[in-house]
């Protein structure tokens, strides 16, 4: 379990040990196949952390190696021992769905930097839950939405057969007003498509959408490509993120995704979040290093209005959200989770590196389908 | 003439090709060591495996005082009471010979499915396998581990085991291989006395214990029984000597 | 040179000791990492009993370990939920009684056990490793998408299980709790591995052939360890889904199975105290070389290299080397 | 359903069979001649695909990459070899479990604290891209055909080498006797180290070529390190036949099971519901069929009976 002390005290060197007022457990994958988006969540966060200059906000930060246990009794340590005022960083939703609930149930502030399962939107919502990143079927309905306005008629659509994969599909069947043409759920962790493709070929459809997050969606994006069929692809982010683009290649140009974010949104929040990451961590942001970067902000925005310790005064400066994010708009719903912008992207090719272009917008003030049921 | 314990009927095993028993008959009666003799080769760990269970016959049946025990597992032969004794020592050989012996106590229970009181401090196994051990001669090396013992010590131990199952039939697979000539003597001098307990078949290279222990004597050739007699009728036999003796001397 | 009574009393005297000092001096983290170690370490000694006396390598222990978790995640959906349980023929109440889950999950492993061991026992050395592998990755691959208890997401309990008289959100008491249950256990094993029952088991480990031979089927026996090594490791699935109030199927993933392994070994194989020490071990390590290192993972792979080809008989063979079989 | 579609997914099984064949053989050959079950196997496998990225993605050439594939998979085997698995030939499988299980945490963290947390590219070589129309009109990726026929070279120069060289010879002395061909004065130690470097190029060579069409990324080796010893433990561990039957097994019940399972539940309900019951029993297949096997013949289809 990494442990890494990083206090923006260190920083501000001569200004003398102020005890940090403000305590964060990050729990983040640091370790293992999943690594990459756990480290730019923690670069994203702590960049914000360092801009501000706080020297009252401390972060703990450990590596839950992607195991729910793992992260279960990180954050037992992180409540008990550390006795952490906000938790954070966790990018699965099985790792979520392990840890939230107990923590907010104990009192603890938590800020979600990447994963929103519906369970936690709508019923299981939570007054100390608030979701920065999206609520997981955002992104798959704004495909939908997507796939609507460019008119595709007869969907194929495909996701890994667990939870997350069978929202991601429900998700985009909420929007999408076609047909489907083939609906497939294939095992998590495969690696090779080609029966699916095979059968995308064969299904008469007009376009695909897939929910394939990681390394499968690596391998289905090459595998596609490679097998001829040609029909316009539409996903979600998580395939098409800075991350892993560019083990993609080529084989990802012109694919139409569907984001909250992009590194070319023209506003100055966003100008110079992508300019320092850069220029600190000498690699281009990814989503998830948005989102860090957007948590973290939001987070430092509450403590600028509210001491922790007042629980109520310091939930309401997070409903404001009042922090320029990385995004645009951002506010809460009722569930506190984000109403905002979804973007359609598309893949480019700049000089040798992959990236996304905004080409329009899929959904605007986008909250979801959950807060209705969450009674708060 | 007493019915026979133990007793083969006929027993044919080949493998492939090769014909290891071809309808081998015998009988092992009350009271006596009956001796199978042969040349490498011969059959005499085949026709063992299967009186003992652990192969079954192509044909011809075992019979255990009376009763047909050939589609039985050696486990089920060895609770009706037919202890063998193995040629190579298949003891465990991580445990102290009393242990050992204490199994083959176990053994005679007819059930391991106890799992509470040690079985060090069951005063009945305990006795039955410290008895067995004192007729063998291992009694000083009781608390031994069964890998630190001599190789002669361990056919003492393997005779032991057997012993303490307190069977109707012996069937020992050479026990003396290995002993020296001390050794074989102080065995001799046990598995003597051991017949009138329950009856031997003992299969053994060493001549000298045949002839010195065996009542009577099969000499098995290429799988077949090619005579059965007392010891004078086989050293008097010519078709032995032309097939065995012969080729030995 | 100790005697194992006396190391293993030591062993489960410190880990006693460091719980309740942590609680003393309110460290509860160490607490949980302690009732971590007492958990995992029961786990282990169910799997020693198959491993170590058996000489049963079950590369799937994490089968049953994940059976126990979502017993007790089942049961305690159903009773957080207020909803029956329906097993086709009849229907029961779920509950958030510590007894009854722990009586659920030893059944339900020992039931699962019986016909995974009849299949299983059938091949032997390589062929068993990986047939109980295939087992719990099955059981793997089915939860992952078994919906209606949380696919790949698992399953949250939001208040632990209760245990009549005790507090068991307390973490001293829980750990408590687990800390009775592996003595018992511990106790148990060894009381086992003496008995006529040990003996003949490990007479079909060494030798089968004298097993045999003396009247014992050693399949029958090898069978019945089997079993109960998998009631054990439910147990500790079940206290283990409680210490996390979770269970997700990465329970039944081969990464624990391997895991147990490694605990069982790091002690010592068939030693009683054995996976205490390698559990111990193993969570310290885990812990420490942690805080050190993102790639710690490098260094727990090469100490455990080291024990392996410089310290057979594990942690405790170095303390306390073995005399005699059951010495 | 058409037969043309049938045809392809049989294909495509096929050709995950072929790939398998190849982490398998090498698996089962260090097996058969070692006695060792090595679970780094997939570890070699990743070692191989990244060896080919990074080479591939400096020179351009996937050509160059495969064959620093081969060297980079053979040279870490014969390290391995050499430091540590050669102390485990004498030892039982519990120990060389435990051994390669560290030795897999070893390399994944390894590598990737040598190339970093994300994903690696490795692309298919031009001249093989693309599909290409086979008789029936059936369109099928050109890579794939090539990988089939590696594949099946592979396996026949695995039996050549076996069945007709000096070093096969050797190779299958050593299965049978080891003090005998000692006494005949091979240098056995000399032997295992080839044997154990030459399986691991086999799992880099697989690593590279699938590597291509999949993810570069760190525990790579690890799904298909478990599918290729359910490959050898259904063919009969230690026998190259068994290993060649097993995987093309495996590879047609994983990639059929996937496509007619849910279709046949889609029979009995509705859709939704017979795609996830049926994706569900066809992630268990290959393990069920594994069962089967094992009942039926405990050594596998062409193991050497115990």
């Amino acid at each position: 379990m990494k442990k890494l002390l990083a206090t923006a005290a260190a920083l501000a060197l001569g200004a003398g040990v102020a005890s940090a007022d403000v305590k964060v457990g990050m729990i983040t994958t640091l370790s293992g196949g999943g690594a990459g988006l756990g480290i730019d969540v923690r670069d994203g966060f702590m960049l914000a952390i360092e801009q501000s200059g706080r020297d009252d906000i401390e972060v703990v930060i450990e590596d839950d190696q992607r195991k729910p246990d793992i992260a279960v009794q990180l954050s037992d340590k992180m409540i008990q021992s550390e006795k952490v005022d906000v938790l954070t960083g966790i990018i699965w939703s099985n790792l979520a769905m392990a840890v939230i609930p107990g923590a907010v149930a104990q009192g603890k502030f938590y800020l979600s930097p990447n994963a929103g399962p519906s369970a936690l939107a709508g019923k299981g919502c939570h007054e100390n839950y608030f979701n920065v990143a999206w609520q997981n079927d955002n992104l798959h309905e704004a495909a939908g939405a997507y796939a609507n306005s460019v008119g595709y008629e007869n969907s194929f659509i495909l996701a890994p057969n667990y939870p997350a994969g069978q929202d991601a599909l429900t998700g985009y069947k909420r929007f999408y007003e076609g047909e489907v043409a083939g609906e497939i759920y294939t095992q998590l962790g495969q690696t090779d498509y080609a029966a699916e493709i095979a059968q995308i070929r064969a299904s008469g459809a007009d376009s695909v959408f897939f929910f394939l997050p990681g390394g499968m969606g690596i391998s289905f994006l090459k595998q596609y490509a490679d097998s001829g069929v040609g029909l316009p692809v539409v996903g979600p982010a998580f395939s098409f993120d800075q991350g892993i683009l560019q083990a993609v290649g080529p084989a990802a140009l012109g694919v139409v995704n569907t984001s909250q974010w992009s590194k070319d949104l023209d506003n100055a929040a966003n100008a110079a979040f992508v300019e320092s990451f850069e220029a600190k961590y000498d690699r281009l942001p990814s989503l998830y290093a948005s989102q860090g970067f957007d948590t973290a902000n939001l987070l430092i925005s509450a403590v600028e209005k509210a001491d922790v310790s007042d629980a109520d005064a310091f939930r309401e400066a997070l409903r404001a959200a009042d922090f320029d994010s990385t995004r645009g708009d951002f506010a809460f719903g009722p569930n506190q989770h984000p109403v905002q912008d979804i973007y359609a992207r598309e893949v480019i090719q700049e000089g040798d590196v992959f990236t996304n272009k905004v080409i329009g917008v899929a959904l605007e003030d986008h909250s979801d389908a959950y807060a209705a049921e969450c009674k708060m | 003439m007493a019915d026979p314990v133990l007793e083969a009927r006929g027993l044919s095993k080949s493998f492939g090709a090769l014909v290891a028993n071809d309808a081998v008959t015998l009988d092992l009666r009350p009271g006596e060591i009956h001796a199978v003799i042969g040349p490498n080769g011969a059959g005499k760990s085949t026709l063992i495996a299967q009186l003992c269970g652990a192969l079954r016959p192509d044909s011809g049946e075992v019979r255990l005082q009376g009763e047909d025990v050939t589609g039985l597992s050696v486990a089920q032969r060895a609770r009706l009471g037919l202890a063998r004794t193995f040629q190579v020592s298949a003891l465990a050989m991580e445990d102290s010979v009393l242990e050992n012996a204490v199994l083959g106590a176990l053994g005679a229970t007819g059930s391991p499915w106890r799992f509470w009181r040690a079985a060090l401090s069951r005063p009945t196994l305990v006795a039955q396998a410290e008895a067995a051990l004192d007729r063998v001669g291992l009694a000083e090396a009781r608390h031994r581990r069964v890998a630190d013992l001599s190789h002669g010590q361990r056919r003492q131990l393997e005779v032991a085991v057997a012993l303490t199952l307190g069977p109707r039939a012996f069937v020992m697979d050479e026990p003396m291989a290995g002993l020296g000539s001390e050794g074989s003597a102080d065995l001799t001098r046990l598995l003597d006395a051991l017949r009138h307990e329950a009856p031997i078949l003992l299969v053994e290279h060493d001549m000298d214990a045949v002839f010195a222990l065996a009542d009577r004597i099969s000499v098995l050739v290429y799988g077949r029984v090619l005579m059965t007699g007392t010891v004078a009728e086989v050293r008097a036999s010519a078709e032995v000597r032309a097939a065995y003796l012969g080729d030995a001397a | 040179m100790i005697g194992e009574r006396v190391l293993s009393l030591g062993v489960l005297a410190v880990l006693g000791g460091v719980a309740l000092l942590a609680a003393a001096t309110d460290e509860p983290f160490t607490i949980t990492l302690a009732t971590r170690v007492a958990i995992l370490a029961l786990a282990a000694a169910g799997l020693n009993i198959a491993l170590g006396l058996g000489g049963l390598v079950s590369f799937g222990h994490a089968l049953f370990f994940g059976l126990g978790g979502y017993v007790m995640g089942i049961l305690a959906f159903h009773a957080q939920t207020y909803t029956p349980l329906d097993l086709g023929l009849f229907e029961v109440a779920g509950t958030k009684s510590m007894p009854l889950i722990w009586l659920a999950a030893v059944a339900v492993s020992a039931l699962v056990a019986i016909p995974v061991g009849l299949l299983a026992l059938r091949t032997s050395g390589v062929y068993f490793i990986m047939i109980t592998l295939a087992f719990a990755q099955m059981f793997y691959y089915f939860t992952i998408s078994w919906s209606a208890y949380g696919g790949e997401d698992g399953l949250s309990i939001y208040v632990r299980n209760g245990f009549p008289g005790l507090n068991t959100l307390d973490p001293i008491q829980f750990f408590g709790l687990c800390f009775a249950l592996l003595c018992v256990v511990l106790w148990l094993s060894a009381r086992l591995a003496r008995s006529p029952f040990g003996l003949a088991l490990g007479a079909a480990r060494q030798a089968p052939a004298r097993a045999e031979a003396v009247g014992f089927d050693p399949m029958r026996l090898r069978l019945v360890a089997f079993i109960i090594s998998g009631a054990i490791a439910g147990l500790a699935g079940a206290l283990y889904a409680d210490l996390n109030r979770f269970v997700s199927p990465a329970m039944f993933g081969w990464h624990l199975s391997g895991e147990l392994i490694v605990l069982v070994i790091l002690g010592g194989v068939a030693r009683i105290i054995g996976p205490v020490v390698g559990a111990g071990l193993f969570v310290m390590l885990e812990h420490f070389l942690g805080q050190v290192t993102d790639f710690w993972q490098i260094w727990l792979g090469l100490i455990l290299l080291v024990i392996v080809l410089y310290a057979r008989g594990g942690i405790v063979g170095l303390v306390s080397p073995r005399r005699t079989g059951h010495g | 359903m058409s037969l043309i579609l049938v045809i392809e997914q049989i294909l495509n099984g096929v050709q995950l069979g072929v790939m398998l064949f190849l982490m398998a053989a090498g698996l089962t050959l260090i097996f058969g001649v070692m006695g060792l079950i090595n679970l780094a196997h997939g570890s070699l496998y990743m070692v191989g695909a990244f060896a080919a990225a990074a080479v591939a993605g400096v020179t351009g050439s996937f050509l160059l990459g495969l064959v620093a594939a081969l060297v980079a998979a053979a040279a870490a085997g014969a390290l391995i070899e050499v430091t540590v698995i050669r102390r485990l030939y004498a030892a039982d499988h519990l120990d060389q479990v435990l051994a390669t299980f560290a030795l897999i945490l070893v390399f994944s963290e390894g590598v990737r604290w040598v190339f970093g947390s994300f994903p690696l590219f490795l692309d298919i070589p031009a001249a093989l891209s693309g599909p290409v129309t086979l008789p029936g009109g059936i369109e099928y990726p050109l890579y794939r055909l090539v990988l089939i026929g590696i594949g099946l070279a592979v396996g026949l120069g695995l039996w050549w080498l076996i069945e007709r060289t000096r070093l096969g010879i050797r190779i299958r002395a050593g299965e049978n006797d080891r003090e005998m061909i000692a006494a005949l004065g091979v240098d056995i130690s000399r032997l295992y180290t080839l044997v154990f470097a030459l399986g691991a190029a086999l799992a880099g060579l697989a690593g590279a070529l699938v590597g291509a069409i999949q993810s570069v990324q760190v525990g790579m080796g690890e799904p298909v390190l478990i599918l290729a010893f359910v490959v050898i433990v259904i063919g009969g561990i230690g026998s190259i036949r068994g290993a060649f039957v097993g995987a093309l097994l495996v590879g047609l019940t994983e990639t059929l099971g996937g496509v007619f399972l849910p279709a046949f539940f889609g029979l009995f309900t509705d859709p939704a519901t017979a795609t996830s019951i049926g994706a569900s029993l066809a992630s268990m297949a290959i393990y069920v069929l594994m069962g089967v096997v094992l009942v039926w013949r405990p050594t596998g289809l062409f193991g050497v009976r115990a």
